[in-house]
C-alpha cells in the first residue's frame, strides 16, 4: 500500500549505497508515524520544499536545550508528525559503543519515539529523530536510567566531540578521550542551561591530522602536537625504499617547509625539527617508520564557524601548546576557557559567536582579558596597516624604561 | 500531571572507557603503527605486538533502530560487541581477532552495507537534515546524498584516488554540515528576498534582533506596520533573518536549489585548512534522484581524478594549475557570482599581473 | 653666522650620502627664504615638530590644480617663509630631460621661486619646492613659455607616470612613455581641473617588473606582458651555465610555477609557456638568453592605493591582456577608462577611491558597468562563501535557455 | 592687477621623444640586452649592436638648481647633454660612448655623488617631504633619509646583496611615499588622539566629511559646540580626520615617531607583491641623526644579509622562515600591536597548527 503512494521516494530505494528510504520503511513497519513522515518526505519530493515550520521551545525539566522542537506545517493532513521533535543524546567519547548501549538506546527510543535515528549528528550527538511534547521527559528519564544524558541546543556548550585518539590511533598526542569527557562532565551546567550570547563548540583531535574537523567547526579547537623532534626508525625507513615508495615525490616534495633530507646511500631521511611545522604528512605516509615527538600537548585555536554571519572563520591559534596533564584535572585548560567565557558573555551582542566578537574588538583586548601572551605563532604574519592602538600603561612602562636608563645615565656621572 | 517522576541531572554521557573492548584498553596510548588491510579494513599494531583490526561500514546516518540492533548482534557476533562511530558517521566494527575479518566482511556485504571507505577512497559524505526534519532546508539532505554516492559508490569502495576525496552537503546556508572546508561541498541555497509576514513580524519576532540578523544590513524597521522591510539590492538570500524570524520565509520552491564549492580541507597536513570556493552557483531541485547535481558532481570528481598528481587533494591540485586552468578543464562558466563581493573580498582579487591565460582571456 | 645658529641642521652635513641641508645651504646663498626655510627646520629638529600649517587654495589662473599651498604657523618669526607653495610640473615620460630643458626650469624657477625642487615628486612630477602667492602665475607663465605645464593636485587625474619602457629596457612590452604622454595630454581637462569624488593615478610599467610599482602606487596600473611564448636563445643559455650561473638554485627553484626544465646534457632549458605566468624571474637573471615574446601588451589592474582610509589596497587585475595600438590612439583603453571614471563619478563618495567604491558596491556591479567580462584571472580564488546575488537578468536568462530546450524536447516529441 | 598676461593652459608636459640621446633613438624599442658594467653602470646592447651606458648617482632628491645646472654641465660634457630621472629619484647619464665612462664616474665621485644603485644593492631612499614642507608630518623625511643612507652607503655602491634591498619612508600615515610595498619600510606615526578645536571646527570644518573621515568610526557629532567628540578607544591616530579639518591637530611631539615595516615587495617576479608587514611599532624622533632609528634600520638589512639565500628579496627570506624564525633572529619583541586588529584581520590570524616553535613558545 505505501509503497504504491510513493513513488519518487522509491527511487532512492535503489542504487548500491545504503538506502534511507529503507532504513525508514523498516521503523514505519511499527512506527506509524515515520510511514506519515515519508508521505509527507514524498510530499517535500513532489513540490520541492520542506513543509515543516520553525520549532517553538520545548524540553524536559531542568534543562533549557537538548530537545529542537518540530511541528509540521500541514498537521491536519499529518497529525502524526504534527509534532516531530528531535532529542540529541551526548555520545560517549569517540563515539565508543558497545552492544549493550546501542540496544539500551534503541529500546528507550522504541518506546518513546519514531525509532529514526541520526548516529551521529554533525555536533556530535547520537540524535533521536522525532517525538511528540508529551513523550519527552518520560524519555529523557529513560536515557538518564540507561545511563544517558542529553547534549546541547540553544546558546550554550555545545557537545564536546574527540576523535577515537590514544584508543585507535598511533598518532594520538594526548588522551583525546579522557579530556572530551572530562570537559563534557566539568561543564554539564554551561552544556544544559543556555545562558550565553550563543552556542560554544569544542571539538578535539589527537593530532593535526584534525580528524574531527575542530578548525574548521568548533570555536575551540584542541589539537595535538608536540615540540621536540619526530621519531625516526631508519630501518624501516629503509625498508619503505626498497617496498618501492617514490620517497623524493611522495614525501620530500610534499613536505611543506622542505625540512627533510634523504641521502641515498644509507637509505636514511634526516628531519631538520626545528624547521619542522609538524604537519603529519611524512608520518603520515611512512607510520612505520616514523612517529610524533615525545613531549606531547596541544594547540590551541579559537574562533572557528561556518559561514554566518560574518562569514566563515577558521579557528586560529591562541595558545601555540599546552600540556595536558590529566593529573591536574587540565586545570591550565579550564583556567584559559573560563576566562575566554567571561569576556565573551559580557561582550558579545546577542547571536555573536567568540570569532566574531574578536574580529570586532581586535584579538589585543582578546589576549588583554584572557592573559594570554601575544607570539607570532598567533598570526600568518603580523598587520600591515598602521593602524594600531597605543594604551595608557604603554606609556607608562616607556616612561619606566626611560627612567631606568636616567638613573643608570645619572648614577655613571655622580660616580 | 502525567509524569511524576523527573531523571537525574547533568550525569554525562556513558564513560567511553567501559565501551572499549579489551585489546584497546591494552593497548590505549600505546599505538605503533597501522596498516591499510585492504579498503575498508585496517590494521593498528601496538607496541606489544597486538594487533587491532577495523572494518568500516558506509552508513546513510539515517539509521533505523532495527539496524541498530542487527549492527549490535553483528558486534557481538564478531567483536565481543565492541563498535563506534566515526566523525564521518561510518560505523566501525572493531576486533582483536584478524581471521574473523574475511567473515565479518562478507556478512556486512550480504546485507548490504558497503566496506570502504579508508586510505585514498572517497569518504562517507557529511550532510544534514535537508527535508527530512528541518524548516530551514533549501534542499533535500538525504535525497541528494543517496543520489550523489550511488552514483560515486564504487570510488568508496576501492583505494586508488590521488587522495582522499571529502563531499560534504548542507540543506542551507547555516552550513550544519561545516561543509565549506570540503574537497567538494554542495549547499542548499536560496535566490529570492524572504516574503514580509507583516502581522507575524509585528507579532512574533523582535525587531532589533531581526535587523541585526542580516549580514548585509538589508533590513529596516518599518516603523508604520510594527514591521521591517528587506532591501532587494542588499539581500543574498542568506536567511539568517529567517532563523530569527519565521515570518521571513525565505523558502521558494521554484527557485531554492544547490550551489557546488570546491577545494576546500581542514586537515593540517601539507598545506593548512582551507575554504572550499564556489564553482558552480546554482543546479535546480530535482528530485527525487537531481540528476544535474550528480552529473556536476562526477564531472567535478573525474577531472581531479584524471589531472591530480598522486597525493594531491582536490584543493591542492587547483593550487597547482591555478584556479583559471581549473574552469578551463572543468568547462564551466566563470561569473559575476564568482568574484568575492562581501566582507573579506579585497584579499582575493588577484593583484599581480601572474595568471595563466585560457581561451585567449 | 648661518652655521653657528644650526647645529642640528650641521650634524646632516656630516656622512657620505649627499646632503639635503649641503643642497638648500647652496640655494641660501641667493635665496633669504631658504636661509629662513633652514632656520625653521632647525626649530623643527629641536622641538621635535612641524611648523606647517594646512594649505589654504591658491593656484593659477583656469586650473584648480597643481599648486599645493602652504603657509608657516610662525609668520611673524619666519616672514620669508610665511607662504612657501610648491609647483607641481608635470615631468616628461620617463622622467627623460636634456640639459636644455633642466636649464630653463632652473632658470624660471631661480626667478620666482627658492631655487629648491624635488627631482622628482612620489607621484612623478618635478616639484619646485617654495614660492608665494603673488609669484604662482608669473612662474606659470614662465613654465608655459618654456615649453613645461602643471601636474596634477586635489581630486583630479594626477600625473601619470612611465618607466623607461622602450627607450632604455629590452623589456617593454609597449611604448610606456608614448602612451603616457598620449593619455597625458588626451586628458589634460581631467588632470587640471578637479571634478571627481578624489584623486586618481595611472602609472605605467613596461614589463611586470613594474618598475614605476604601479600595482602598489597607483589606482589604474597598466602593465606590460606577452601572451606567446618567451623567446629562448638556447646559445646563450649554455653561456651562461659554462659561465658558472648555478642554474638549477638560480632560476628554476625559483620559478613560481616551475615550468622549466632544464636538459643537463644539451644544457638547454624548455619552457611550458602555457604554465608561464610572465613573472620575469627567468628572463631577468638571464636577459642575454630569454626575452619576453613577440604577441605583446598589457595587463590592466585597478584599485591601488595607500593605506588611508580602508587599509592599503593592491591594485587586482580587471583585464587579462589589451592591446595598446598607438595606431587607433588607443581607444580600447580610453573608452574603458572613460567608462570607469564615469562609473566612479556617479557612485563614490566625497574622498572614495575607485577601489575602496568597488569594495563597497562589489566587482560584479563594477564589472556590468563597464562592460568588463568577468574572467577567473580577476581573482586568486573564488569567493568562499555562498552570498552572492542574483539578478532579473539571470531569471531571464534561465528561463530563455529553459524554454530553448522545451521547444527542442517538444519538437523531439512531435517527430 | 600685477599680472596681465595668462600663460597657455593644457599643453602637457613637453615631448619625451625631444630629450632622447640620438643612440636610444635608433634603437627605440630594440633593445636586446643588458649587462652589469659595475656597480652604478649598466650597459644596453641594442638589435644592431648599439651600446647604451647608464651611470646611476645616488641623488637626495631635494635639489637646488645649483646642482641642477652642474648636473646639466656634466651631461652636456659627456653625454651630448642627456641625462634622466629614475623612479626612485636617481639620475641617470646616458651615453652611447662606453670609453667616457670612467671619466664620468670619477668626475660625480670627486664631486660627492655616489655611483651604484643598480643591481643587487641597496636602492635609493624613497621619501617624502616632512618638516621641510608637509604639515602632516609625524617626523622628519630629509634628515631620517640622510641618517639612514649615510649609515647604509656601502650597500648602495656595491653589487653582493642577496637580492635588491628598497627602503622607503613616509612622515604621516597618508604614506605618499606608497612605502607599503617595501623591503624596509618606515613611516612617521602619532600615538595620541587629535585635540579637538571646537571653535575652528565650528567654523572652518563640513561635519559630515569629518565623521566619514574617519575609518573606524571614532568621531560623532558634538551639535552642542557644533563640533565633533573622538572617541579615545576608537581611534589610532591615523590623523585622515586632520588631513579634513584642520582644527583637529594631531601632532604630539613628544609621542610621535616612527613604526617600522618589512617584507612588502611590488614586482611580479616570483612572488607577487606583498605589503610590507610591521616589526617595530614605534621609535621616538631623535633627530638629528635619529641614531635609535639607523641602529634599527640597520639591524634589520644585517640579519637579512647574513641569512637570505641568494635571490631571496626580504619577504622571500621571510616567508621561508617563518615569522615566528624572524623575530627570533631579529631579537623583537612580538606585541599585541603585531596583530591586525583592522577590516582584514581575520585573513591574517594563523588558521593552522603549522607552526614552528620559537624561544619554547
Ligand atoms: C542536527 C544538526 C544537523 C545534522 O543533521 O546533523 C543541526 C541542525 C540544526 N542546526 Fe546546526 N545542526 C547541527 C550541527 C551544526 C554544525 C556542525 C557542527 O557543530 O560541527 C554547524 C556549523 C558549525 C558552526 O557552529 O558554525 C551548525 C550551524 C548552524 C547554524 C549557524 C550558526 C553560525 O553561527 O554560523 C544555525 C543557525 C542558528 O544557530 O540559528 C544552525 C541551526 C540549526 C537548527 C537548529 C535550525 C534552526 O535554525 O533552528 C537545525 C535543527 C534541525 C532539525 O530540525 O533537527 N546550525 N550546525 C547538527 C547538530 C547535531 C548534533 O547535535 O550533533
Ligand atoms: C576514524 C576517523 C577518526 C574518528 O575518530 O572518527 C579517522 C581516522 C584516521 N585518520 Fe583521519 N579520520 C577521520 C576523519 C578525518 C577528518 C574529518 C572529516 O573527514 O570530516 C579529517 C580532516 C578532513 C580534511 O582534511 O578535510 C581527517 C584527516 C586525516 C588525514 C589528513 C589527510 C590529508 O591528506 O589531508 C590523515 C593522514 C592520512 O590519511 O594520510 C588521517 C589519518 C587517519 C588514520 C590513518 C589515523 C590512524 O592511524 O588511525 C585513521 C584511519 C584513516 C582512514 O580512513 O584510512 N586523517 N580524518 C575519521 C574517519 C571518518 C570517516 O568515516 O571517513
Ligand atoms: C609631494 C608628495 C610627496 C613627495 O614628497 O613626493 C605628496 C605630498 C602630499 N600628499 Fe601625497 N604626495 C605625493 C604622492 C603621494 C603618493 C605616491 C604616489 O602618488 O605614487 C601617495 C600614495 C598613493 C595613493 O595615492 O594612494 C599619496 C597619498 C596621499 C594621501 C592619501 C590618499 C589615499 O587615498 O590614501 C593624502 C591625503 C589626502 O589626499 O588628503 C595625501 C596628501 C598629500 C598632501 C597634499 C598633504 C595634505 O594632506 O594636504 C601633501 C603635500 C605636501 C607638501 O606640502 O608638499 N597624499 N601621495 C607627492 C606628490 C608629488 C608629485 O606630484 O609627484
Ligand atoms: C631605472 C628604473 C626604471 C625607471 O624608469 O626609472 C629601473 C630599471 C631597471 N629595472 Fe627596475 N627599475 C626601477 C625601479 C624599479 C622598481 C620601483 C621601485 O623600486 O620603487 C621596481 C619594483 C620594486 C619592488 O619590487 O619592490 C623594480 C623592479 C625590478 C625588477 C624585479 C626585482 C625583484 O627581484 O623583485 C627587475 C628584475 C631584476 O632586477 O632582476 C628590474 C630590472 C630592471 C632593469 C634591469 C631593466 C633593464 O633591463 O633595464 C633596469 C636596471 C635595473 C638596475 O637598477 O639594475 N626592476 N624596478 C628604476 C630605477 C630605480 C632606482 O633608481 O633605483
Ligand atoms: S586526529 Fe590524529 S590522533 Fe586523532 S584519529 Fe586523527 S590521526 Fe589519529
Ligand atoms: S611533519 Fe610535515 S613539516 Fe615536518 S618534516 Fe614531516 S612533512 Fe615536513
Ligand atoms: S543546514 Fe540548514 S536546513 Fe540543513 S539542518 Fe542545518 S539549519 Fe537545517
Ligand atoms: S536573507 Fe539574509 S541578506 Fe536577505 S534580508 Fe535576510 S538576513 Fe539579510
Ligand atoms: S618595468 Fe619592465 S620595461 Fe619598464 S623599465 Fe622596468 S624592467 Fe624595463
Ligand atoms: S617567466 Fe617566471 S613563470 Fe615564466 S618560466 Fe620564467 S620564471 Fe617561470
Ligand atoms: S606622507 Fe604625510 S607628512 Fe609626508 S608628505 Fe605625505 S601627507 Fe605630508
Ligand atoms: S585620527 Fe584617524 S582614527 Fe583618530 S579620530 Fe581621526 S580619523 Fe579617526
Amino acid at each position: 500500500m505505501t509503497e504504491k503512494k510513493r513513488p519518487l521516494l522509491d527511487e532512492l530505494k535503489k542504487g548500491k549505497w545504503p538506502s534511507f528510504v529503507t532504513e525508514m520503511e523498516k521503523s514505519a513497519a511499527t512506527k506509524p508515524a515515520v510511514n506519515t513522515l515519508l508521505n509527507l518526505v514524498e510530499r517535500s519530493f513532489e513540490e520541492k520544499r520542506v513543509h515543516w515550520k520553525h520549532g517553538g521551545i520545548v524540553g524536559v525539566r531542568g534543562y533549557g536545550g537538548g530537545v529542537i522542537g518540530r511541528y509540521c506545517d500541514l498537521p491536519e493532513e499529518y497529525p502524526e508528525v504534527a509534532e516531530f521533535h528531535t532529542i540529541r543524546v551526548n555520545q560517549p567519547s569517540g563515539w565508543f559503543y558497545d552492544s549493550k548501549a546501542i540496544r539500551s538506546l534503541c529500546d528507550v527510543w522504541e518506546k518513546h519515539g519514531s525509532g529514526l535515528t541520526n548516529m551521529h549528528g554533525a555536533t556530535g550527538d547520537a540524535i533521536l529523530l522525532g517525538t511528540t511534547t508529551p513523550h519527552l521527559q518520560d524519555c529523557f528519564n529513560d536515557l538518564s536510567d540507561a545511563g544517558f544524558d542529553l547534549g546541547g541546543s540553544g546558546s550554550n556548550l555545545r557537545t564536546p566531540s574527540a576523535c577515537c585518539g590514544p584508543a585507535r590511533c598511533e598518532y594520538a598526542c594526548f588522551d583525546t578521550l579522557d579530556l572530551c569527557h572530562h570537559v563534557t562532565n566539568k561543564y554539564q551546567n554551561e552544556l544544559h542551561r543556555p545562558m550565553w550570547p550563543y552556542k560554544f563548540k569544542i571539538k578535539i583531535s589527537g593530532c593535526p591530522n584534525d580528524c574531527t574537523s575542530s578548525i574548521a567547526r568548533a570555536d575551540l579547537s584542541i589539537i595535538g602536537t608536540w615540540r621536540d623532534r619526530i621519531r625516526v626508525n631508519q630501518k624501516a625507513v629503509a625498508e619503505y625504499v626498497d617496498g618501492g615508495l617514490p620517497i623524493k615525490s611522495a614525501v620530500l616534495d610534499y613536505c611543506p617547509t622542505k625540512c627533510i633530507s634523504f641521502d641515498k646511500e644509507k637509505k636514511e631521511i634526516n628531519i631538520d625539527n626545528e624547521n619542522c611545522t609538524r604537519c603529519m604528512h611524512c608520518i603520515s605516509v611512512m607510520p612505520k617508520a616514523l612517529r610524533v615527538g615525545k613531549e606531547k600537548g596541544a594547540t590551541l585555536l579559537l574562533g572557528g564557524k561556518a559561514t554566518i554571519v560574518q562569514s566563515a572563520f577558521l579557528g586560529w591559534v591562541i595558545k601555540p601548546f599546552i600540556k595536558l596533564d590529566k593529573e591536574d584535572g587540565y586545570q591550565e585548560l579550564h583556567d584559559l576557557l573560563e576566562k575566554i567565557w567571561e569576556w565573551w558573555d559580557e561582550n558579545a551582542k546577542v547571536r555573536e559567536r567568540i570569532g566574531e566578537l574578536i574580529y570586532r574588538k581586535g584579538m589585543g583586548e582578546f589576549l588583554k582579558a584572557t592573559d594570554l601572551e601575544p607570539v607570532p605563532q598567533m598570526v600568518h604574519h603580523p598587520r600591515a596597516n598602521p593602524y594600531f592602538f597605543w594604551y595608557p600603561e604603554d606609556f607608562a612602562a616607556e616612561k619606566e624604561a626611560k627612567e631606568a636608563k636616567k638613573e643608570v645615565a645619572g648614577s655613571e656621572v655622580s660616580e | 500531571m502525567a509524569n511524576p517522576y523527573y531523571a537525574k541531572t547533568d550525569i554525562g554521557p556513558p564513560n567511553f572507557w567501559n565501551m572499549l573492548p579489551q585489546v584497546i584498553k591494552d593497548n590505549y596510548g600505546n599505538w605503533l603503527y597501522h596498516e591499510k588491510v585492504k579498503p575498508g579494513v585496517l590494521k593498528h599494531v601496538g607496541e606489544t605486538g597486538d594487533e587491532l583490526y577495523t572494518v568500516r561500514v558506509g552508513s546513510p546516518r539515517l539509521l533505523s533502530i532495527e539496524t541498530l540492533r542487527w549492527f549490535a548482534d553483528i558486534a557481538d557476533k564478531y567483536c565481543d560487541g565492541h563498535l563506534r562511530f566515526t566523525s564521518r558517521h561510518n560505523v566501525e566494527f572493531l576486533l582483536a581477532d584478524g581471521t574473523k575479518v574475511d567473515a565479518l566482511v562478507d556478512e556486512l556485504e550480504a546485507a548490504g552495507w558497503p566496506v570502504g571507505g579508508t586510505g585514498r577512497s572517497l569518504k562517507n559524505l557529511i550532510h544534514t537534515q535537508g527535508w527530512i526534519h528541518c524548516h530551514s532546508a533549501a534542499t533535500d539532505a538525504s535525497g541528494t546524498v543517496k543520489a550523489v554516492m550511488d552514483d560515486l559508490y564504487d570510488y568508496f569502495k576501492k583505494d586508488d584516488l590521488p587522495a582522499k576525496l571529502k563531499i560534504s552537503m548542507a540543506c542551507c546556508l547555516n552550513m550544519c554540515g561545516a561543509v565549506h572546508c570540503s574537497d567538494i561541498a554542495f549547499v542548499g541555497v536560496h535566490r529570492k528576498i524572504p516574503k514580509v509576514d507583516d502581522y507575524g513580524v509585528a507579532n512574533g519576532c523582535e525587531i532589533p534582533n531581526v535587523v541585526a540578523s542580516c549580514p548585509t544590513g538589508a533590513i529596516r524597521p518599518n516603523p508604520k506596520a510594527k514591521s521591517v522591510t528587506i532591501n532587494e539590492e542588499k539581500c543574498m538570500y542568506c536567511g539568517n533573518c529567517y532563523s530569527v524570524c519565521p515570518s521571513l520565509s525565505i523558502m521558494d520552491p521554484e527557485n531554492d536549489g544547490i550551489a557546488i564549492f570546491v577545494g576546500g580541507k581542514v586537515s593540517n597536513t601539507r598545506k593548512g585548512p582551507e575554504f572550499s570556493k564556489l564553482v558552480i552557483p546554482f543546479i535546480p531541485n530535482e528530485p527525487p534522484r537531481w540528476d544535474s547535481l550528480v552529473v556536476a558532481i562526477r564531472n567535478l570528481v573525474e577531472i581531479w581524478v584524471k589531472n591530480a598528481k598522486q597525493g594531491e587533494r582536490y584543493g591542492e591540485w587547483i593550487e597547482r594549475i591555478g584556479w583559471e586552468k581549473f574552469f578551463e578543464v572543468a568547462n564551466l562558466p566563470f561569473t559575476d557570482k564568482h568574484i568575492d563581493d562581501f566582507t573579506f573580498s579585497v584579499p582575493t582579487f588577484r593583484s599581480t599581473t601572474q595568471f595563466k591565460f585560457t581561451d585567449k582571456k
